[in-house]
């Protein structure tokens, strides 16, 4: 009796017709904001995290994996449409956070404390392997963090591979970002009612 | 038993998934169609669930367990469904998320139902400036739906649920954001409507008393009293806590009754003229 | 009880031509109340009332202290505002949380926070869902909750943003009541509102503005007795006052029925 | 569609760019962007910096691209410095000053790197300056993308300044209800909370709202009327194919050279 998507236009586009319902739709909208307004508070108010990644991890916790890659993927794609043009291609970056999240969550990584402390290793990881090859691909391995980027300067002069190089400046950033998302995250998603948590959950 | 031209409650319950207590409890009742319905009660009182069973939105998209039947002509929210729902017209407490977030213009906005109801782009240009001039958004429609105030905001979601002719329009606090003359307007506006049933929700009782044919009260999810307005006022228990017009307050501390039944106190400007005209011929 | 004094005061939005203009205006009545049309400027009026934002141009003086000038204790203990829309104060896990966080911003004492805390949520009737999610309460329990975290603080003055506003009739009654009590302890209410009956029954003293400027000041049966400036704020007179016009060609000012019954029954 | 158009067709002069559909922008940048990954010389990378740049000057300069290129010039700096300073296959000197030797292959190889970004930049720009969202959507939705798929893309750009206006309330409400100044880290992610946790929620109540009004407007209708394009564009299919095609052509011969390369 769920309201399913139905369409039934004979699409150019239906290779990659994914099944949404109308709840995701209005949500993921709602999560790239999120993500927005997050990335804008923690530059204003200085913090040395990113922080673009909270509406996808709402997202996925709320709707499960494939929202959450769709809000990531999203998020990356208007973002560089708007304001920065590379950060486009790490929309990959971001789904694979997001199916990460989502997958972790399910399983039941974000239960408690302790637990979120494992997700965020594991999440930084991820987005890490991805992100690496992108950065030396576009940066030459760099990350545009003015102090990720002196250690990979340093690394960089003592002869270390570019790889390893740009793999810790990228680590070390991520780990600590996505130890605060998944914290906030956490906190704020015991915070919502659960009348809330059972919309997404039932429309998924 | 079946009576295609009402609306009609049977023994309807309905409990949300998150809650175990049931939001509504046993409503039964029963309206002919084409009229005027007012709902109040206080908060918990499970108006805005009644209007979700009503708009069929509970349980096809919010879950919970609905028991007893609710059918509005010949048709049910619960079993007729999408059906139902293109002939059924909803305003939602809050007008900002009644828009589509998909539009440049209140134009737009309004069309929005029209071209997904695949009407031909040449009458959607028309019917949405007829809309726009009964609802005083003329001015506006070329403006970006943000921009509007409050009241205004209302006035267009009001205008997307009627664009597309419903037969049945369900209104849940519609004039929340309005201000007084905004208020007044709507009232009016609401009383020149005909061929439709209309549902609506609104603490201006004194207004409600003036247009509406039927009042129900909810309280705590059961149906306490429901009749005309004349009746339902004249019979109010205190413990619903429930205000009255301030016609029938002024009747009451000047002791004028209706002349034909001197029981009852007046609730609208019409009945408080005709028995004053009475009593003071009488003095 | 408080004095405030504006003068001169100007502000404009950046990238609008609205401003709000008052050469000179003093509120010094226990309650008052600013009514007008929507975008006549009350809200604006507010908030510079909270000290938050500052004005281009003038000082507002509360008991002749300027207002800009205040530390964010003080201000907070001068101070309080309850807005128009509930959810955008509330994020504590618990109703008890939520009127703590202010207060616990000013007080250390865990028992007199835990005595205030009580006592605010009893006066509006909360304490039994003190364990609960604020954002699982009904509108008119967030609202009556937002005036709790401010009651709490206890500060002179009391701004309230649409108090009447999506609150049902019992909780109407409830914040009536309130505001006549904390008016007659000693502090100072200012009210925003459309409810002109509301105004009529309860508000000994009104302002109302029109266009960013103030239009009217004093008391509310003058402000109704002239249609004129009530027109020209965008009002209606309060509803007994319309239908003793309607129906008997009456155009005295009558504030409630109760006046209305007085001024009749004598006779 | 005519409502739709009416005030942008009064006010909005049509120009050369207006003739060029939206998804052949897009191609084109994606074609630029692919080519300059393919060229190692640098006089040639110049030249489609060049080729983009008149494309975006002959169109409309807007802040947002001003920005990234600001943005992106500061980070093309640092990787001159690093790389010219640090890169393995460095064995020839640039320049030197007080001490620090610049060499040659790395500042190279940086500029290189710089060329692509300012050619993705230049040409994005020239997508995102000469299309409005509404132009999008309905040129999306008459090549025949579903719906709900356009919604998704394009909804985010109506949602944000909704975001950002509610953001600034409850800001607003709790600086009046007295945030302590924050100092450490945590402390600046803790004053977060009482600003995220009633926008978010705010957000996604209205995400519940406007996921049940659809639904009651018939956003999943298969009856939907198609919007019409506002513009009658230059060749659009045309357009698509031959760049697909040099697109593809483009990534076979990148394959070719990987796969030549384990050969």
């Amino acid at each position: 009796m769920k309201a399913k998507n139905i369409n039934n236009q004979d699409s150019r586009f239906s290779t990659w017709k994914i099944h949404l319902t109308v709840a995701t739709t209005t949500l993921i909208p709602a999560a790239v904001g999120i993500n927005y307004i997050a990335k804008a508070l923690a530059e204003g108010l200085k913090l040395p995290l990113w922080l673009g990644s909270l509406g996808t991890f709402l997202a996925s916790m709320l709707a499960g994996p494939t929202a959450g890659a769709i809000s990531g993927f999203i998020n990356n794609v208007i973002y560089g449409l708007t304001l920065s043009p590379v950060s486009t291609v790490y929309a990959i970056t971001s789904i694979g956070i997001g199916i990460a999240v989502g997958i972790l969550f399910h399983r039941g990584w974000f239960q408690n404390a302790k637990r979120v402390f494992v997700s965020a290793i594991i999440i930084a990881l991820v987005s890490t392997i991805i992100s690496t090859p992108l950065n030396v691909i576009f940066w030459g391995g760099q990350t545009g963090v003015a102090w990720g980027d002196a250690i990979f300067a340093t690394m960089i002069g003592n002869h270390i591979n570019i790889w390893l190089a740009s793999f810790t400046d990228e680590f070390v950033l991520d780990l600590l970002d996505k130890f605060a998302v998944a914290y906030l995250a956490f906190l704020i998603y015991r915070q919502l009612p659960q009348r809330m948590i059972n919309y997404f959950k039932d429309n998924q | 038993m079946a009576n295609y031209q009402q609306l009609s409650l049977n023994h309807l319950s309905f409990t949300y998934q998150h809650d175990r207590n049931p939001v509504l409890d046993d409503l039964t009742v029963s309206v002919p169609l084409n009229r005027i319905i007012g709902i109040i009660g206080n908060h918990h009182a499970g108006k805005t669930t009644l209007c979700r069973v009503l708009a069929g939105i509970v349980p096809q998209i919010i879950s919970g367990k609905l028991t007893g039947d609710c059918q509005i002509g010949d048709q049910s929210p619960v079993r007729d469904w999408p059906a139902y729902n293109q002939q059924t017209g909803f305003v939602l407490q809050d007008p900002h998320s009644q828009l589509s977030g998909l539009a440049d213009t209140v134009a737009d906005e309004i069309a929005f139902d029209l071209l997904n109801h695949g009407v031909k782009e040449t009458d959607i240009q028309q019917r949405v400036t007829t809309v726009a001039a009964q609802l005083q958004l003329t001015a506006q429609l070329q403006q970006s739906p943000d921009s509007l105030s409050g009241g205004q905001l209302q006035r267009l979601a009001i205008a997307t649920a009627i664009v597309t002719h419903p037969n049945v329009l369900i209104l849940d606090d519609p004039t929340s954001e309005m201000d007084p003359q905004g208020r007044r307007d709507f009232f009016n506006w609401l009383k020149t409507v005909t061929h439709t049933t209309i549902v609506i929700v609104s603490n201006e009782i004194d207004e409600l008393c003036e247009t509406a044919d039927e009042l129900w009260i909810l309280e705590k999810g059961h149906l306490v009293s429901h009749g005309t307005p004349l009746q339902v006022m004249n019979h109010l228990n205190p413990e619903w806590q429930v205000t009255t017009p301030m016609v029938y307050q002024l009747a009451r501390l000047m002791n004028w009754p209706l002349a034909i039944k001197p029981t009852l106190f007046p609730v609208t400007l019409n009945q408080l003229r005709r028995c004053v005209n009475v009593n003071h011929s009488n003095q | 009880m408080s004095i405030i004094q504006i003068s001169d005061l100007r502000y404009q939005y950046p990238a609008s031509d609205f401003q709000l203009s008052i050469n000179q205006l003093s509120i010094a009545d226990s309650l008052v109340a600013i009514v007008g049309q929507n975008g006549a400027g009350k809200s604006t009026l507010f908030k510079l009332l909270t000290g938050l934002i500052q004005p281009q141009k003038g000082e507002i003086n509360i008991n002749q202290q300027n207002l800009a000038r205040l530390t964010p204790e003080e201000r907070l203990r001068t101070i309080g505002i309850i807005f128009q829309d509930p959810s955008s104060q509330l994020f504590n896990a618990t109703v008890e949380k939520e009127v703590a966080w202010s207060l616990s911003q000013l007080e250390s004492d865990a028992e007199l926070i835990q005595a205030t805390i009580k006592k605010a949520l009893a006066s509006v009737g909360l304490t039994k869902l003190k364990d609960q999610n604020p954002f699982d309460l009904s509108l008119p329990e967030k609202k009556l909750l937002t005036i709790a975290t401010v009651l709490a603080i206890n500060p002179q003055i009391y701004l309230f943003d649409e108090p009447m506003m999506s609150l049902d009739w019992p909780s109407q009654r409830l914040v009536t009541v309130l505001i006549q009590h904390l008016a007659q302890t000693g502090h100072q209410v200012i009210a925003i509102t459309h409810d002109m009956d509301w105004v009529a029954a309860t508000f000994p003293k009104m302002v109302a503005l029109a266009a960013g400027n103030v239009v009217f000041e004093g008391v509310p049966t003058n402000f109704f007795s002239c249609p004129e400036p009530v027109k020209k704020a965008g009002l209606l007179p309060p509803r007994i006052m319309t239908i003793a016009q309607e129906v008997f060609n009456d155009h005295q000012v009558y504030l409630t029925p109760q006046d209305y019954a007085e001024k009749h029954l004598v006779h | 569609m005519d409502i739709r158009n009416h005030s942008l067709q009064k006010t909005v002069r049509l120009h050369w760019y207006n003739v060029i559909d939206p998804v052949t922008k897009l191609l084109l940048a994606l074609f630029l962007t692919l080519l300059s990954f393919q060229l190692t010389d640098l006089y040639f990378e110049v030249g489609l910096v060049l080729i983009s740049l008149t494309l975006l000057l002959l169109s409309r300069l807007s802040v947002a691209t001003l920005h990234a290129v600001s943005f992106s010039l500061f980070l093309i700096a640092t990787m001159i410095l690093i790389q010219g300073l640090f890169n393995s296959h460095n064995t020839h000197p640039l320049v030197t000053i007080l001490s620090i030797t610049l060499y040659q292959e790395g500042v190279l190889y940086a500029l290189n790197m710089g060329t692509r970004i300012l050619i993705i930049i230049f040409s994005i720009g020239f997508f995102m300056n000469t299309t409005t969202i509404s132009e999008n959507a309905t040129y999306l939705e008459s090549v025949g993308m579903p719906y709900n798929q356009v919604y998704l893309l394009m909804s985010v750009c109506y949602i944000l300044p909704q975001i950002q206006q509610n953001l600034n309330k409850i800001q607003f409400a709790e600086k009046a209800r007295g945030i302590n100044l924050q100092r450490t880290l945590i402390q600046k992610l803790q004053s977060l909370l009482p600003i995220m946790i009633p926008l978010i929620i705010k957000t996604f109540d209205q995400s519940i709202n406007r996921s049940i009004t659809l639904q009651l407007r018939g956003f999943n209708s298969p009856e939907r009327t198609i919007a019409t394009p506002m513009y009658h564009y230059f060749k659009p299919k045309f357009n698509h194919y031959f760049l697909v095609f040099m697109i593809m052509i483009l990534i076979g011969v990148k394959l070719w050279q990987i796969i030549s390369n384990f050969l």
